[in-house]
């Protein structure tokens, strides 16, 4: 398995504990991590999955203005010739908000999939293998339970 | 070349008109200002209101982008809730210093009755705006934000009556921004400095207030006191008389109180004498249970360790923090919670075992930071900082900005308080340096495991997931969030 | 006339069948109950989870009239309270042994879909029903009451299968009636601990708990304690084996946590070696906040306080207990609440100063209480506790009995421990009084007042009005509710 | 002033501390109080009345069988030929009850006041004055808000 994920956090947001033990998670589960960090631009994405051939895109947002800063991205994306996976987790709407209407919104943008901040980085790790169509190992599915 | 010298009256003036190019702004004059701020009743005195108080005051946070919203939220939080002191929260884009999508974004707010920015945007406001908000309300109110070139908010909010400020070059650079230069920042922040130090030199005393937290996440007490202590010497120079040092909660009972009592003695010690020394105690700010019950268990946590610490002002929680911005009446729940155990709990005389040890400890390390931080700056503290990051022989952990090495991560030790499992260049005497390690290692054996950074993610989301200490076992590992 | 020795099988036998005249139950039997009992799970054997528990457990208050709805109530508590242990409390008719008035609000809860009983009729409900509660969740449930005479509840429900029965002669009695005797109610809880005897000789523990917190309303710990053993004492003369000794929080932390250490020492002191003692913590059981995020505080505060003293089980009370009986929700909310602030607190290492002291002072007292009622029974614990209410020399405050005294009134002193104004004939010796009289000369000193009434009332009421001390001049006065 | 309060708490209700205290205030304050204690019956108030020669009666109910405990109670009081003062304060309603709705209830039963438990003694103690026509000379005022 070598599959390549880019990782950042969009927009003005400066959070970057959530990236910082997502990418220690990513990179232990065995994928290649490019983490370009916080206050990452729309294009700073694209300009990565170009760069190291991203299978996957991991947005984090937290702080309310996910939806502003990803105006446009998967036109973006698709613009560039490029067709990543797109994930998309954290606090994405300002206020007490309805989760799924949250995610009707974001799947509507056309990310793959829409996290909230309660997702534990095992569970972005096993919806990526299965949209990848990773088999786990039985060696990797204990490591990974344990 | 960056010095720790007061600005000249003549580069305040320069910087002064420079930087209203950066959006327009109505035209506004200093002596108008003052005589503005001479016409404030006392209890609109942040300085004064903060200082003179007998208990802890209680301050939550709050922005939205409109001004009447603005004024009825915080109306809200002074009656239903009973805060002490306001917030004004500023918006994303104004602490960008993107002040054309915030005014898009405050544009669209009045036009759809949405709140699209995640606070109020002051400079677009302007000063007859913020005199408004200064005028709507009771209390005294802060200017809060994380904005890492506010000379313009500060020039706009000063002027518009607001007496505190919160931040400083470090502490609302490191945790809030990638790729601001610190030398640069804390040259914005002299402007800052010294703006409000010439209010200060015609009366108009304007509080201001490091951001202690920083990163919000398991942040050792001698790292936050440190910088903490550094700004407050860098305002200082630059005439500010009124400073509030702060220090965000890690949940164990000890250290928290002992780091309290330390930011206090050290911050008496290394400010001059003609300098108010007060401190701000931040309720929990790492990750939030996600579920209202549990949360206001963790706010009240807080709160019973502030009766006991008695710092001069506490920041509130709101049970909906985990869901991001609170509704007003969250808000005020969350300050009421916090009023009551604070009013039950005050007034008796609780002296707990082993706070002297553990305030001794965090001083000895603070010490040997600030030690390291002159000696690298030869004496100027400026340039010492700038240094010691450089160096990393100062440090945050989980950092954004690349002006930190951000090789530090810390981890609970078996007693809930957060040690330093790795030091990166860390400036801490080796004797200093294996207290950590040796408590690290107990707490290792205790759980069956190797001290390593899934411990460091298990404690980021301990609290989150219902305990203090992410023990081996007692939940999935990871943090998705926070 | 009435002795503290165990009641013969023929006489237990005797009573079991009076008792049934008083409402026609099914038949049962006392064989096949066991049998029952046998059949059941570990997790459901009350005694095994509560000595087992390497933590405090959980458990809210809890009875509706309706049986479906108990259980789904019940589960809730389980399921989104993460309650530990769980109880069943009975309505106020079946407390009165108005078999006929809670069987008429029974129907016409059945009919109506409204709870017009406050509890559960377990009586009325019968052995069967009792068990479908027992069967319908995963945890052990206690009958938690107030009845003055219990025997026929006590003879329905641990047929019905529960293991767990609150209360006891005094603390059933003092509190919750007016004119019933002291002497026929201790009596009838011969037979109510005899039966639990009974089953507990066949292997089946019953957990016996005495009610703590009699009034609920600053009731000083010595009274409370010294109660609490001879309570113990009685039900293990009639062959009970597991006691859980209760105290319900003053809202002193030092006071709370040294009175828990006492209640435990005492506790195993007086009873015989054979018999397990365990301790409950009983949540502030005064006066609430009418204001669900001031009602959090007080909750939040117990909280803290068991996670430090480490009872064996904690008694829960929710944000909604100003208003009467809470929604689930707000039950479950009260449970979380605590479980957050007990999984924080309690992996600290907390030692707070001045425990043993206070816990020596409440030691003394309870040994000056416990000494006079041997003497006044001529070491007959029975007929000395009811010469010592008699003589007012064992008293309760507030106390609607008229077999106790009511004399005594407590206030609390400078620092919020609740110490005795006025102590009618309580057996204290006079060193232990004048340490109780000069604390509350302390505080009046302090607040430029006299002890008074005044001083009373006012601290009936100030936990609900935001404060633990009701100082002179802090709120309006007087104690309209608790 | 020499009015005489009937005060007590009805049903099979045990709690004897808001009495304890209203006793003690009323006191203070110059009524001449009954106390007939907790667990009094419909009939022991009646009673205590025409003993006593009450002028008012102020009922107390904190367990939430308030409503049951009082049915029938002002017609019993107006067989017996008299009229009193009534007025009955607690927690009045089992479960999280509207205190408007509740208070409409009692009302309509025939009390001329109704409280919740967060009322003071004063309040009740200036009810009381005002529906008895009870001048307080200066004295009396400073008294009661000292």
């Amino acid at each position: 398995m070598s599959a390549t994920i880019i990782l950042g956090v969009i927009g003005s947001d400066a959070h970057a504990v959530g990236i910082t033990i997502l990418d220690q998670a990513l990179s232990t589960a065995g994928f290649d991590v490019v983490n370009i960090g916080v206050q990452s631009s729309q294009q700073d994405f694209i300009s990565a999955v170009e760069a190291h051939e991203g299978d996957a895109v991991l947005v984090s947002s937290l702080y309310g203005h996910a939806e502003q800063d990803c105006r446009g991205f998967h036109e973006a994306i698709e613009s560039a010739g490029l067709d990543p996976i797109t994930y998309i987790g954290g606090n994405l709407a300002v206020g007490q908000d309805d989760f799924e209407q949250t995610k009707a919104c974001f799947r509507a943008m056309g990310f793959d999939r829409v996290f909230d901040s309660e997702t534990k980085p095992m569970e972005a790790i096993a919806a990526l293998k299965a949209d990848m169509n990773i088999t786990e190992s039985e060696a990797e599915r204990t490591r990974l339970t344990s | 070349m960056l010095r720790d010298t007061r600005l000249s009256a003549e580069k305040l003036s320069r910087i002064d008109e420079r930087i209203r190019d950066d959006w327009s702004v109505e035209p506004f004059d200093f002596e108008e200002a003052v005589a503005y701020h001479d016409s404030l009743p006392d209890k609109k005195r942040f300085a004064k209101v903060l200082q003179r108080a007998d208990r802890p005051l209680l301050q939550p946070r709050a922005g939205v982008p409109r001004l009447d919203d603005q004024i009825a939220l915080l109306r809200h939080l002074e009656g239903a809730g009973g805060a002490d002191l306001l917030p004004t929260t500023i918006d994303s884009y104004t602490r960008d210093n993107e002040y054309e999508k915030a005014q898009q974004g405050l544009e669209n707010a009045r036009e759809s009755g949405d709140d699209t920015l995640n606070g109020f945007p002051a400079v677009n406001h302007g000063v007859e705006g913020c005199r408004k908000l200064i005028e709507g309300v009771d209390a005294p109110i802060e200017v809060r934000h994380g904005t890492p070139d506010a000379r313009l908010l500060a020039a706009v909010t000063f002027a518009g009556g607001f007496q505190s400020f919160e931040g400083g070059p470090i502490s609302y650079n490191i945790p809030y921004t990638k790729e601001r230069d610190l030398a640069q920042t804390i040259e914005h922040w002299q402007y800052v400095d010294r703006l409000a130090g010439a209010y200060t030199a015609r009366g108009v005393e304007i509080n201001r207030e490091p951001f202690g937290p920083l990163t919000g996440t398991l942040v050792p007490p001698c790292i936050a006191i440190a910088i903490g202590v550094v700004e407050g010497l860098l305002a200082v120079t630059q005439g500010v008389r009124s400073i509030t040092l702060g220090y965000g909660q890690v949940g164990n009972l000890v250290q928290d109180i002992a780091a309290l009592q330390a930011l206090r003695e050290l911050g008496e010690e290394y400010l001059p004498g003609d300098v108010t020394v007060t401190t701000v105690f931040h309720e929990w700010m790492g990750g939030f249970p996600p579920d209202e019950a549990r949360a206001n268990g963790v706010i009240a946590l807080g709160a019973a360790t502030a009766a006991i610490a008695n710092p001069d002002k506490v920041i509130t929680k709101s049970p909906q923090e985990f869901g991001g911005v609170p509704t007003k009446e969250a808000n005020a729940a969350g300050l009421r919670t916090t009023r009551q155990i604070l009013d039950m709990v005050c007034e008796q005389d609780i002296d707990v075992d082993g706070i002297e040890e553990e305030r001794e400890f965090i001083e000895d390390s603070v010490r040997s930071l600030l030690d390291t931080i002159l000696e690298l700056g030869d004496e100027d503290v400026a340039q010492g900082i700038v240094a010691a990051f450089e160096t990393g022989t100062i440090d945050v952990p989980f950092a954004p900005s690349d002006s930190a090495k951000s090789a530090v991560l810390p981890a609970r030790d078996d007693d809930g308080r957060v040690r330093i499992l790795e030091f990166g260049d860390l400036a801490l005497e080796p004797e200093l340096k294996s207290v950590h390690t040796n408590r690290l290692d107990r707490r290792a054996r205790a759980e069956n495991r190797t001290t390593s950074f899934q411990m460091v993610a298990d404690d980021v989301d301990a609290i989150s997931d219902g305990r203090l200490i992410g023990r081996r076992g007692s939940s999935q590992s990871g943090g998705g969030g926070a």
